[in-house]
C-alpha cells in the first residue's frame, strides 16, 4: 500500500528512533512511505497561541502538497497529526489523514503482525499511553474511542505485550512546557508515572514524540525534583514491534533512548539481535 | 420421630428435652406484608414451617382479643406484619397495631408471660426476604422460649 | 475577602466582543465546572478556567490580561472535549493570550510567550523547526523576557543538550525544505 | 370520508404501552365503560416502575403500588390485554379506526401456562436477564419478573436452542400443562376501536456514550437504573448493595448527574431528564438506609426538586441520611486497576480548590430518552415528534398527538415521574374517549350469571380441592394426603385434587362439582388469594354460588414453595392451613355489594384554567357540570398573563374556555358564589352554594373537583414595597405590556429567584418561577439586547424541554449568578440609589451593582379561600395548605375521600400544560364514577346499635371520617364510605362493630383451628 508520510520536524532530530522504527516498521509490513516532498512546519501549539492564521495556512501548505499526491497520509506525530486535521476542516480537504498509531492498528496491518509475530513479548508488562493530541478534540481528530483509545492496546496485544488497563491513556503530558515551564511539565510527568506503577506496568508504550521526549528525556531530572527513583522505558510502540517481528536496527533505535531499555529487555530475555 | 400436630391435649405431653417445634402465628395485612410473604415464595426462599399466615384486610384489624385468643388457644408464639410506616393503605393502621401490640406486650410482662411471644413488624410488598427473616427469627426465638406456659394450664 | 477586591458593576460588551472575535460561544457555559475539574494544569493556574469564563461573562478585561492562566493552558482540549455545553476553552484561551500581545500589554507567563515567538520565528526561518536553534534562541529570549538568566536551567539544558546529541537526538544542522520561500510568504501576510 | 363519519363510532380504545401510564388509562377506560386493547410489546405488563425498588418521594415500595394496578388490569373484564405485540398501522379516522396489531408468537399457551416455572428450571440457555438490567440471567423461556402479569412464562425465540439449532424441546417434555406450543406463529390481528393511546414509555441514555465515565470499562460503575436493582430484594444481589468488582458493601458511593443530559455535545440530549435530581436522592437515601456506615454523595449542577415535597425530601437526604450533595461536575472517573476503586477530582465547595477523592462506587444518573420502539412506532402512524424523539404536543393540549385520534401519554411525551404520568394517563384516558362518549358502554360486556343460592335453613356443605400446581404443591407437598385428610373434617362433604385449579377445564370441572354435591362454602388450596382469589370467586358466582362463600388455603406461595426442603413439615402445615381455612370458611356468610345509585352530575370549585377545563371535559361528555367561582369573573388568574417560553398564549386560551363555557347547555356557572355545605357521598353528594345575590341553590352531584389556584407571595425583604423599583414577577409582566418604552431604557436589571419559596418556613419550590425569569429575561434581551440582565438563583429549574430555553437566555447574555440560601443577597439603598450587592460563587467575590429594577420572583401561595373550602368538603390540605390528595405516586389526582377530586395550582404550583392535563384527568377520573348508574360497594363495617356505647372511639379511630352518631345517639356507618380497613372495629371497647368478610368469628375460628381438638389426630407422613 501506498501512503504520503509527512514526518513532521522532531523526527529529523530528537526523534530520529521514532522515525526510524516507523519507517522499518512500515516496511515489514508493505506499507511504503512516500515522504511529503518539501513538507514544512505544522506551526505546532506556539502557531495557534499566537496566530490563528498561521495555525491555518502552515500545516494547508502541507495538505495542498499531499493532495496533489492522492494517497492517504500518514502522520506519526500526533500534534501535526491535529493541526493538519484542523487546517483539514478549515480549508475542507477530502484528504485522508490517520496518526500512524490507529493506522496500523487497523484489522489489516495488525493480522499482518500477528503472523509475522517471531519474538512475542509475552514478558513485558506495560501500559500504553497516547497523550493528547492524537484523539482530542473527537469533533476534529475524528476519532471515535476519544476517552479510551485502543489501538496501541490492541497493536502491543498482537504482539503479545501484558497490556494493563489505566484510566490515564490520554491525560496531558505537558508537551508544550517542555521548555517553557517544566515545573508543570514534571508535575504532569511524574503522575503518569505513579500511575503507570500503580497498574503494575514496568515501561510504558507511546505513539508520540512530544511525550515519549518528557517521558524519556526527562525522567532522570523528575526523579531528582521529586526524589524519586524512577526507571521506567518508555518505548514507541513502533520499536515494540521491530523487537517483536525481529527487524533489522532495533537495537540502534533503543539505544537513543535516555533511560535505558536495554538491560530490561536482557532481563526479560528479549533481546534476540 | 413420631409427632402428633394439632391437638392440643398430645403437646401438653410435649417436655422441654423432645425438640420442641413451636406453633406461631403471624398475622399479615393484605397490602404489603402478605404480598411480601407471597413473594418470598415466589423467588423460593426457605423459613421454618412453624409460621401460619392469618391474612387481614390491615394490621390495624388486628384485635388484641386476637393476640390473646391465639395465646391461650395454644400458640407459643403470635405476631403481626404491616406496611412500612407512614405506607400504611389506610393511613395509620400500622400505627395502631404498633400501639396494641405494645399495649399486650406490657400486659404480658405483668402476668409473668415473655413478652417476645408477641411482636410487631413492618415490611414492603417486595421485602420477601424481610419476611424470611422476620420467619426464622421468630422461630429461633420461640423455640428458645420453649412452650407457651399458657397450653399447660 | 479584601473590600477592594468587589466586583463593582460588569461591564457585558467586552463578553459579545470576545465571543464575536473569538467565534467561542462562551454565554454557553452554566459554570459546571466540569472544564476545570479535568484540566491537568489547574494546580499552576491563578484562574482555573471556568473562572476565565465568568470573568470574560464579566468584563473583568484588566484581570484576564494579566493572568498566567491563559499562558499555562497546555490547549490539551481536554476541557473542549467534555464541556457539556461544546465551550471551546483552549481557543479562548488562544484568543486572550492574542489580544493581550496584540494590546501590547507584559503577558504574564513571559517565558511561556517567549517560547512560541522564538517557535514561530524558527519557522519563519527555516521553514521546519530545529529543537537546537530554538533552544539556544529561546533561552535568550527568556532570559530578556524574565529579565533574569537562570544559569541552573541552562546548564541543565546544555547538560540534555549533550547527552541527546550523543545519542543521535540533535541535529545542529536544519533539514532543508524547498518550501522555505513558501512559508516565508505566509508570515508576510 | 363522509360515510365513515356518519358511520357510529367504536366504543373501544387501544392502549399502547403497559408502563405505569397505560395501565392507569387502562383502568379508566374500562371503569368508564369502555372496552380497551393494552398492547405491550414486552412479555408482561409493568413498564419500567416494575424494575425501581422504592419510589420518591415517599420512598414507598414500587411493587406495592404497582401490585393493585397490575391485577386491576388482569382482572377486569373491559380489558384485554395482548402481550408481545405492537400496533403495526392505524387506518381510518377518530371514532372509526381500525388498528393492525402484529402480535409475536410466545410457544406458550396463554390459557394453558400456571405460570409454575418448571420449564425455566430444565432450560439449558442462560440469557441476559434485561429486567435485572443485564446483571443476572434468566433462562430463554423466562417470566420477565416475579410478580409479572400474566403470570405466563414466553420462549425467548432468538435464544432458544431450539430455534437456533433445531433441538431441545426441555421445556415441553417437562410442562405438566402442555402449554408449550412450538407451532405458533406471529400474527396480524386487525381490531376495530375509536381511539389510540400511547404510553411506549421511555427508554435510558446509553452510559457507554459518556466514554469519560468508563461505564462498560470500569466494573464499579453502574447506572441508576442498575443501582435500583441492587437495592431491589429481587434483584441480583437479594437487595443488599455490593460493588460487581468484589461483592463487598461499597463505603461511599457518587452519584454522577446529567450522564446523557443538557448537554449540547452528544446528539439530541440538549434537555433536562427532570427526574434523575430526585431519583438519585432516593437512592442515596436508600443505600444509607441499607448500610448504615455507607457515605453517598451527590455530584450536580443545578438540583431540580420542582416537584410537590421533592425539595422537602432532598433536605432530608441532607439531614437525616448524611447525603452530601457537591455542585461541581465531574470530568472523568478513573480507575485504580488493582483495588477496583474510583477517584474523582472536584472543586471542594468548602475550600474552593480542586479535590481528589477516592470512592468505592459510581453511579451514574443516565438520562431518559423515548423507549427505543417509538420512534418507528410514531413513524408507522405518522406522529409528528420533536427533536429529541419525543412526542410533540401543543401546551393547550397536552394529550393529543398531531393526529386525530391519537392520545399520548407518560414518558414517550416527554420525562416525567410517575405521579405526572399517572396524571396525563388519566388526562389521556379522559381525552381520547371524547370522541366516542355517544357510544360509551356499547363494547363492553357484562356477563350473565346465574341467580344465587339461597342458604336459607341449609347445612353447611364444604368442598375441599387440592391443587397441585403441576409439581409446584404436589413436589413437595403430599396432596392426596392433605385432601383425604380434609374429608374428614367437619362440615366437609368432599375433597378433591386438581392437576391446576386455575385452568380452563378444572374451572369447569369446579363448577359441575359444586352443583352436583349441592356445596355452600369451598376451600381452595393452592396458591395466593392475591392473584387467584378474583378467579375462583368469579367460577363460584357462576355456579350459582355467593363469591364470597370462598377461603384459600396458601399452601404454595406461603408452604411448598418456602419449605422445599422440608416436605414432611410441609405437608403438615398444608393439612393445618386447610384446617384453618375449612373452620373459617364454614362461618363465611354471603355479602350482597350494596348498590348506590350514581348522579351523572360533577361540581367543579374554582373557575381558573383548571376548573375551566375540567368543566368542559365532563360536559363534553355529557355530564351535567357546576361551575362555583368565588370572583365575579372566570378564568382564574392566569387571564391576563404573558405568553409562556413554549409561545402559549394563556389569556386567549382562557378567553376561548370561557366562552365554550358559557355556550355550553351542560355548564351551570355560579360566580361570586361560595360553597356553604357539603354531605353525601361518592355517587351523591348535596352541596349548597351561597350566590353573589344572597340566593342559595343546592345542587345534588356524584363527584367534586376542586380547582381553587393559587396567589403569588407578597414578598417581604430586599425593599419590596419600599422602593417603587423593587417589583415581582408579575409585576415586570404588567410593566413590560403597559410601559414598553420604559423598560426598554433600562440599563440593567437583576432578578432574584426563590423569594419565599425553600426556605425554613416555606420548604418548596414554586416549579414555575424559573421559568418565569427565564422567559421575561428572554423579552428584556428582545427588547433591547444592551441591557444587562443578571438572574440571581439558588438552583435553575428549567427541567424537562425548558431546558432550551434557559440556554437560548444565556447565549443572548443574560448572565446566571447562583447564591447559597445562607447568604441571600443584600439589596439596600446609597444615596438614592438602588443597589444589590451578591456573591460571586465562581470567583468568590462580591459584586455591587446599581440596577435600574430588581425583580423579585415570588413565590406561589395557596388561594386564601382554598382553607376554607378545604374545611367545608373535609378535605386534607399539606402543611403549607395545598391540597392533599389521596397519594402522593398514585392517586395524585384523588383526595382520600371517594368522588372527590383535584387539579390546578391549589394541589401544587403548575405549568398550564400540567394544569390542563391534571384538570382533564381529574375530570377522566370522576367520570368513571359518573359514567356508572350505579356504584357497587363491598363488605365494610356495621354497628350494632343495641351494644354501641356512644364513646366515639370509632369516631376517633377511622381514618376516613367515617362513623358518625346519628340521630339515635349511637354510631353509625356509611358502608358506601366504609373502606373495610376494620380499625374501628379492633378499638371499639363495646365489640359493637362488625366486619363483614373480617369478622371476629372467623378471624378467631382460623386461629382455634390450628389447635382444633376435635380434629381428627394426623399421623405423621
Ligand atoms: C433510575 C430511575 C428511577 C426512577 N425513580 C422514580 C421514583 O422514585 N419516583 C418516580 O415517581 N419516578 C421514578 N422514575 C420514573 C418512572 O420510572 C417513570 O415516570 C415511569 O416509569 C413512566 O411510566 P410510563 O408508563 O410512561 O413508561 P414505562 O414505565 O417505560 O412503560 C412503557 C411500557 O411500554 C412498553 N412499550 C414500549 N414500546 C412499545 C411499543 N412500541 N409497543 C407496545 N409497547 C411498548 C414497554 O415495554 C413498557 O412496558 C425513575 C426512573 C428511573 C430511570
Ligand atoms: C403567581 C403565579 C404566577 C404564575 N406565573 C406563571 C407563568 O409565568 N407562566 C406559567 O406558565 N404559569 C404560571 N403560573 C401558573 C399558572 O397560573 C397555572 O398553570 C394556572 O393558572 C393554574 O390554574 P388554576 O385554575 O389552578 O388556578 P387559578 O388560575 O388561580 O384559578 C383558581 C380559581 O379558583 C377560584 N377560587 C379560589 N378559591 C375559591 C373558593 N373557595 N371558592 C370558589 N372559587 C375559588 C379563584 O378565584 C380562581 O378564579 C403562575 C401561577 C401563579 C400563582
Ligand atoms: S465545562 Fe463548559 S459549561 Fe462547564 S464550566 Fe466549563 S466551560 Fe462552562
Ligand atoms: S485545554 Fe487548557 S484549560 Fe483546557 S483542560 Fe487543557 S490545559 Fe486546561
Ligand atoms: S405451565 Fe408449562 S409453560 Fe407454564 S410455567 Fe409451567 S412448565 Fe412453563
Ligand atoms: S426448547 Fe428452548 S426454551 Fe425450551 S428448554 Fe430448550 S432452550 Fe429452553
Ligand atoms: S438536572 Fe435534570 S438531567 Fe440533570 S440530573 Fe437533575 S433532573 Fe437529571
Ligand atoms: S390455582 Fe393451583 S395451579 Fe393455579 S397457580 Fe394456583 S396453585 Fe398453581
Ligand atoms: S425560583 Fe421558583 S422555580 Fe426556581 S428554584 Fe426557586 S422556587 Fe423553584
Ligand atoms: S372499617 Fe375502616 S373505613 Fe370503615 S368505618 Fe371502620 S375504620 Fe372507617
Amino acid at each position: 500500500m501506498d501512503v504520503t508520510y509527512y514526518p513532521g520536524c522532531s523526527l529529523e532530530s530528537s526523534a530520529r528512533d521514532y522515525d526510524e522504527s516507523t519507517r522499518a516498521v512500515c516496511a515489514s509490513l508493505d506499507i511504503h512511505l512516500h515522504e511529503l516532498p518539501d513538507w514544512t512546519c505544522c506551526g505546532a501549539t506556539s502557531a495557534h497561541s499566537l496566530d490563528e492564521e498561521l495555525a491555518v495556512t502552515l500545516p494547508a501548505l502541507n495538505l495542498s502538497g499531499a493532495e496533489r499526491l492522492g494517497n492517504h497520509m500518514v502522520v506519526p506525530c500526533p500534534l501535526c497529526f491535529n493541526r493538519l486535521k484542523r487546517a483539514q476542516e478549515e480549508v475542507k480537504s477530502s484528504l485522508r489523514i490517520y496518526d500512524l498509531a490507529s493506522f496500523i492498528g487497523q484489522a489489516e496491518w495488525l493480522e499482518k503482525i500477528r503472523s509475522r509475530l517471531k519474538f512475542p513479548l509475552d514478558a513485558i508488562r506495560a501500559v500504553c499511553y497516547y497523550g493528547c493530541m492524537a484523539n482530542r478534540p473527537p469533533k476534529v481528530t475524528g476519532s471515535v474511542d476519544y476517552e479510551n483509545p485502543c489501538d496501541m492496546d490492541n497493536i502491543c496485544e498482537a504482539l503479545g505485550v501484558d497490556v494493563r488497563p489505566w484510566s490515564y491513556k490520554t491525560d496531558c503530558c505537558g508537551a508544550s512546557f517542555s521548555v517553557s515551564r517544566k515545573d508543570i511539565m514534571y508535575n504532569l510527568v511524574k503522575k503518569l508515572y505513579d500511575k503507570a506503577l500503580e497498574a503494575e506496568a514496568e515501561c510504558i508504550v507511546v505513539s508520540c514524540q512530544m511525550c515519549q521526549a518528557n517521558l524519556d528525556l526527562y525522567q532522570k531530572d523528575i526523579s531528582i525534583h521529586f526524589k524519586g527513583n524512577y526507571n521506567i522505558p518508555i518505548f514507541y510502540f513502533t520499536e515494540l514491534i521491530g523487537l517483536a517481528l525481529g527487524l533489522k536496527g532495533t537495537t540502534t533505535w533503543l539505544k537513543r533512548h535516555m533511560v535505558d531499555p536495554i538491560p530490561f529487555l536482557e532481563k526479560k530475555e528479549l533481546l534476540r539481535q | 420421630m413420631p409427632r402428633v400436630s394439632g391437638t392440643r391435649g398430645s403437646q401438653k405431653r410435649q417436655t422441654m428435652t423432645e425438640e420442641f417445634e413451636p406453633q406461631i402465628i403471624a398475622f399479615c395485612c393484605d397490602y404489603c406484608s402478605y404480598a411480601a410473604a407471597d413473594l418470598a415464595g415466589s423467588i423460593r426462599m426457605s423459613y421454618p414451617s412453624n409460621i401460619k399466615v392469618i391474612l387481614v384486610p390491615c394490621s390495624g384489624r388486628v384485635d388484641p382479643v386476637y393476640l390473646l385468643r391465639a395465646l391461650e388457644e395454644g400458640a407459643d408464639g403470635v405476631y403481626v406484619t404491616g406496611c412500612m410506616e407512614g405506607d400504611c393503605h389506610f393511613v395509620t393502621g400500622n400505627f395502631k397495631a404498633k400501639k396494641r401490640v405494645s399495649y399486650i406486650r406490657k400486659m404480658l410482662d405483668e402476668i409473668g408471660i415473655e413478652q417476645d411471644r408477641v411482636q410487631m413488624f413492618n415490611m414492603s410488598a417486595s421485602d420477601a426476604p424481610e419476611f424470611a427473616r422476620v420467619a426464622k427469627m421468630m422461630t429461633e426465638k420461640i423455640r428458645a422460649l420453649g412452650p407457651n406456659p399458657l397450653r399447660d394450664r | 475577602m479584601q473590600v477592594n477586591n468587589d466586583i463593582i458593576g460588569i461591564e457585558s460588551g467586552f463578553a459579545r466582543q470576545v465571543a464575536l472575535d473569538s467565534g467561542v460561544d462562551l454565554f454557553a457555559c452554566y459554570q459546571c465546572e466540569k472544564c476545570t475539574n479535568g484540566c491537568p494544569v489547574t494546580f499552576a493556574m491563578d484562574y482555573e478556567p471556568h473562572q476565565i469564563i465568568r470573568m470574560v461573562q464579566l468584563g473583568l478585561r484588566e484581570e484576564i490580561a494579566r493572568a498566567s492562566t491563559i499562558w499555562v493552558c497546555a490547549s490539551c482540549e481536554t476541557c473542549f472535549t467534555r464541556c457539556p455545553q461544546g465551550v471551546d476553552i483552549p481557543k479562548l484561551m488562544d484568543y486572550l493570550k492574542q489580544l493581550v500581545l496584540s494590546q501590547g500589554d507584559k503577558p504574564a507567563e513571559g517565558a511561556v510567550a517567549a517560547f512560541h515567538q522564538v517557535f514561530l520565528e524558527n519557522i519563519r526561518r527555516f521553514g521546519r523547526v530545529n529543537e537546537a536553534f530554538l533552544m539556544g534562541a529561546y533561552q535568550l529570549k527568556s532570559a530578556k523576557a524574565e529579565k533574569r538568566i537562570d544559569v541552573k536551567e541552562m546548564i541543565s539544558n546544555l547538560k540534555l543538550g549533550i547527552e541527546m546529541l550523543k545519542r543521535g537526538r540533535l541535529g545542529f544542522i536544519p533539514k532543508k525544505t524547498g518550501a522555505k520561500e513558501a512559508v516565508r510568504k505566509l508570515f508576510e501576510k | 370520508m363522509t360515510n365513515t363519519q356518519t358511520k357510529e363510532p367504536t366504543g373501544a380504545v387501544m392502549v399502547v404501552g403497559g408502563g405505569i401510564g397505560g395501565m392507569q388509562a387502562s383502568i379508566d377506560l374500562a371503569e368508564s365503560g369502555y372496552l380497551v386493547y393494552l398492547v405491550e410489546r414486552k412479555s408482561s405488563i409493568g413498564g419500567r416502575m416494575s424494575q425501581l425498588d422504592k419510589t420518591f418521594p415517599t420512598n414507598d415500595c414500587a411493587m406495592c403500588m404497582l401490585s393493585p394496578r397490575l391485577i386491576g388490569c388482569a382482572s377486569h373484564p373491559n380489558i384485554n390485554i395482548i402481550t408481545l405485540a405492537e400496533l403495526i398501522g392505524l387506518e381510518g379516522s377518530t371514532g372509526n379506526l381500525t388498528a393492525h396489531v402484529k402480535k409475536y408468537a410466545r410457544y406458550v399457551d396463554e390459557d394453558k401456562c400456571v405460570g409454575c416455572g418448571i420449564c425455566a428450571q430444565k432450560c439449558p440457555v442462560n440469557v441476559d436477564d434485561e429486567y435485572n438490567e443485564g446483571l443476572q440471567s434468566r433462562k430463554a423461556i423466562y417470566l420477565q419478573y416475579p410478580q409479572a402479569v400474566p403470570l405466563v412464562y414466553a420462549i425467548d425465540r432468538d435464544h432458544c436452542i431450539y430455534f437456533k439449532k433445531g433441538k431441545c424441546r426441555a421445556c415441553e417434555k417437562f410442562c405438566k400443562t402442555n402449554a408449550i406450543d412450538f407451532n405458533q406463529t406471529d400474527e396480524e390481528i386487525s381490531l376495530k376501536v375509536g381511539s389510540v393511546i400511547l404510553a411506549p414509555g421511555f427508554d435510558l441514555f446509553k452510559a457507554e456514550r459518556a466514554q469519560e465515565y468508563g461505564y462498560g470499562r470500569y466494573q464499579n460503575v453502574v447506572t441508576t437504573m442498575e443501582f435500583e436493582r441492587f437495592m431491589s430484594a429481587t434483584g441480583p444481589s437479594d437487595g443488599h448493595i455490593l460493588r460487581p468488582s468484589d461483592r463487598t458493601v461499597p463505603e461511599k458511593v457518587a452519584w454522577i448527574q446529567c450522564v446523557g443530559s443538557r448537554e449540547s455535545i452528544r446528539n439530541g440530549r440538549e434537555f433536562c431528564s427532570s427526574i434523575c435530581c430526585v431519583a438519585a436522592t432516593k437512592e442515596a437515601v436508600m443505600a444509607t438506609d441499607h448500610h448504615s456506615g455507607l457515605k453517598a454523595t451527590i455530584f450536580y449542577i443545578d438540583l431540580r426538586a420542582q416537584g410537590k415535597g421533592f425539595d422537602a425530601y432532598c433536605e432530608r437526604a441532607k439531614k437525616q441520611s448524611n447525603v452530601r450533595y457537591v455542585r461541581s461536575m465531574i470530568s472523568r472517573v478513573a480507575e485504580n486497576p488493582i483495588t477496583k476503586d474510583l477517584v474523582l477530582s472536584y472543586q471542594d465547595p468548602e475550600t474552593g480548590k480542586k479535590r481528589e477523592e477516592t470512592f468505592s462506587m459510581v453511579v451514574l444518573s443516565v438520562g431518559l430518552a423515548p423507549s427505543s420502539e417509538a420512534g418507528p412506532l410514531a413513524e408507522r402512524l405518522g406522529i409528528d415528534l420533536n427533536p429529541f424523539g419525543f412526542v410533540k404536543t401543543q401546551t393547550g393540549d397536552p394529550m393529543s398527538t398531531s393526529r386525530e385520534g391519537v392520545y399520548v401519554c407518560g414518558g414517550f411525551e416527554g420525562p416525567k415521574d410517575i405521579p405526572e404520568t399517572v396524571t396525563q394517563a388519566s388526562a389521556a384516558a379522559a381525552r381520547a374517549t371524547l370522541p366516542i362518549a355517544s357510544v360509551r358502554g356499547y363494547e363492553i360486556t357484562l356477563p350473565s350469571l346465574p341467580p344465587e343460592r339461597s342458604l336459607f335453613m341449609r347445612e353447611t356443605r364444604i368442598g375441599v380441592f387440592v391443587c397441585c400446581c403441576g409439581t409446584n404443591i404436589a413436589g413437595v407437598v403430599d396432596v392426596e394426603a392433605a385432601a383425604k385428610y380434609a374429608r374428614q373434617l367437619p362440615g366437609v362433604v368432599l375433597s378433591d385434587v386438581f392437576l391446576f385449579a386455575c385452568s380452563t377445564d378444572s374451572k369447569v370441572r369446579l363448577k359441575e362439582l359444586i352443583e352436583e354435591h349441592d356445596l355452600n362454602r369451598v376451600v381452595i388450596a393452592s396458591c395466593s388469594p392475591k392473584t387467584h382469589e378474583p378467579l375462583f370467586r368469579a367460577t363460584l358466582r357462576e355456579a350459582g354460588l355467593n363469591a364470597y362463600l370462598l377461603e384459600m388455603a396458601n399452601i404454595r406461595n406461603q408452604c411448598s414453595w418456602v419449605h422445599a426442603d422440608a416436605p414432611a413439615s410441609a405437608t403438615r402445615k398444608a393439612k393445618d392451613l386447610i384446617r384453618m381455612s375449612v373452620k373459617r370458611v364454614a362461618l363465611q356468610e354471603p355479602i350482597t355489594s350494596k348498590r348506590v345509585p350514581v348522579v351523572p352530575a360533577g361540581l367543579v370549585v374554582g373557575g381558573g384554567l383548571a376548573g375551566l377545563t375540567a368543566a368542559l371535559t365532563l360536559a363534553d361528555q355529557g355530564f351535567e357540570t357546576h361551575v362555583v367561582e368565588q370572583s365575579d369573573h372566570l378564568g382564574g388568574r392566569h387571564i391576563d398573563s404573558p405568553l409562556t417560553l413554549e409561545g402559549f398564549d394563556p389569556a386567549k386560551h382562557l378567553r376561548e374556555l370561557i366562552k365554550r363555557v358559557e355556550k355550553h347547555s351542560r355548564v351551570t356557572v355560579h360566580t361570586r358564589a361560595v360553597v356553604e355545605g357539603f354531605a353525601g357521598h361518592v355517587g351523591s353528594f348535596l352541596t349548597s352554594i351561597r350566590k353573589g345575590d344572597g340566593t342559595q341553590v343546592s345542587v345534588r352531584h356524584g363527584t367534586a373537583i376542586i380547582a381553587t389556584g393559587a396567589e403569588e407571595y407578597r414578598p417581604d425583604g430586599y425593599l419590596y414595597g419600599r422602593n417603587s423599583h423593587v417589583i415581582t414577577q408579575s409585576e415586570l409582566n404588567s410593566d413590560i405590556e403597559k410601559q414598553p418604552e420604559i423598560v426598554k431604557s433600562f440599563r440593567s436589571l437583576v432578578m432574584i429567584q426563590c423569594v419565599g419559596s425553600r426556605t425554613e418556613e416555606h420548604p418548596y419550590c414554586s416549579r414555575v418561577c424559573c421559568s418565569q425569569a427565564i422567559a421575561n429575561s428572554i423579552r428584556l434581551k428582545n427588547s433591547n439586547p444592551d441591557m444587562d440582565v443578571i438572574v440571581l438563583y439558588r438552583d435553575i429549574r428549567s427541567f424537562g424541554f425548558k431546558e432550551l430555553f434557559y440556554k437560548e437566555a444565556r447565549k443572548r447574555g443574560v448572565i446566571f449568578v447562583r447564591y447559597e440560601q445562607e447568604r441571600p443577597p443584600q439589596v439596600f439603598e446609597n444615596e438614592g440609589a438602588l443597589k444589590i450587592s451578591f456573591l460571586e460563587p465562581s470567583l468568590r467575590r462580591k459584586v455591587i451593582l446599581t440596577p435600574d429594577r430588581i425583580v423579585l420572583s415570588a413565590a406561589l401561595r395557596p388561594h386564601s379561600m382554598a382553607s376554607q373550602i378545604a374545611g367545608i368538603f373535609k378535605v386534607a390540605r399539606d402543611d403549607q395548605g395545598f391540597l392533599l390528595e389521596a397519594h402522593v405516586k398514585l392517586r395524585p389526582l384523588d383526595f382520600a375521600t371517594d368522588g372527590m377530586f383535584l387539579c390546578g395550582d391549589g394541589h401544587s404550583p403548575k405549568f398550564p400544560e400540567e394544569t390542563i392535563a391534571q384538570a382533564a384527568g381529574a375530570a377522566g377520573r370522576a367520570m368513571s364514577i359518573l359514567s356508572k348508574d350505579a356504584m357497587y360497594v363491598g363488605p365494610s363495617s356495621q354497628v350494632d346499635p343495641d351494644l354501641c356505647a356512644a364513646c366515639m372511639t370509632c369516631v376517633r379511630t377511622c381514618p376516613y371520617h367515617v362513623p358518625f352518631i346519628n340521630e339515635d345517639g349511637v354510631s353509625q356507618i356509611d358502608p358506601a364510605r366504609c373502606k373495610g380497613c376494620g380499625m374501628c372495629a379492633a378499638e371499639c371497647p363495646a365489640q359493637a362493630i362488625t366486619v363483614h368478610h373480617y369478622t371476629s368469628e372467623q378471624i378467631e375460628a382460623k386461629i382455634q383451628g390450628l389447635f382444633e381438638k376435635e380434629m381428627p389426630e394426623v399421623k405423621s407422613a
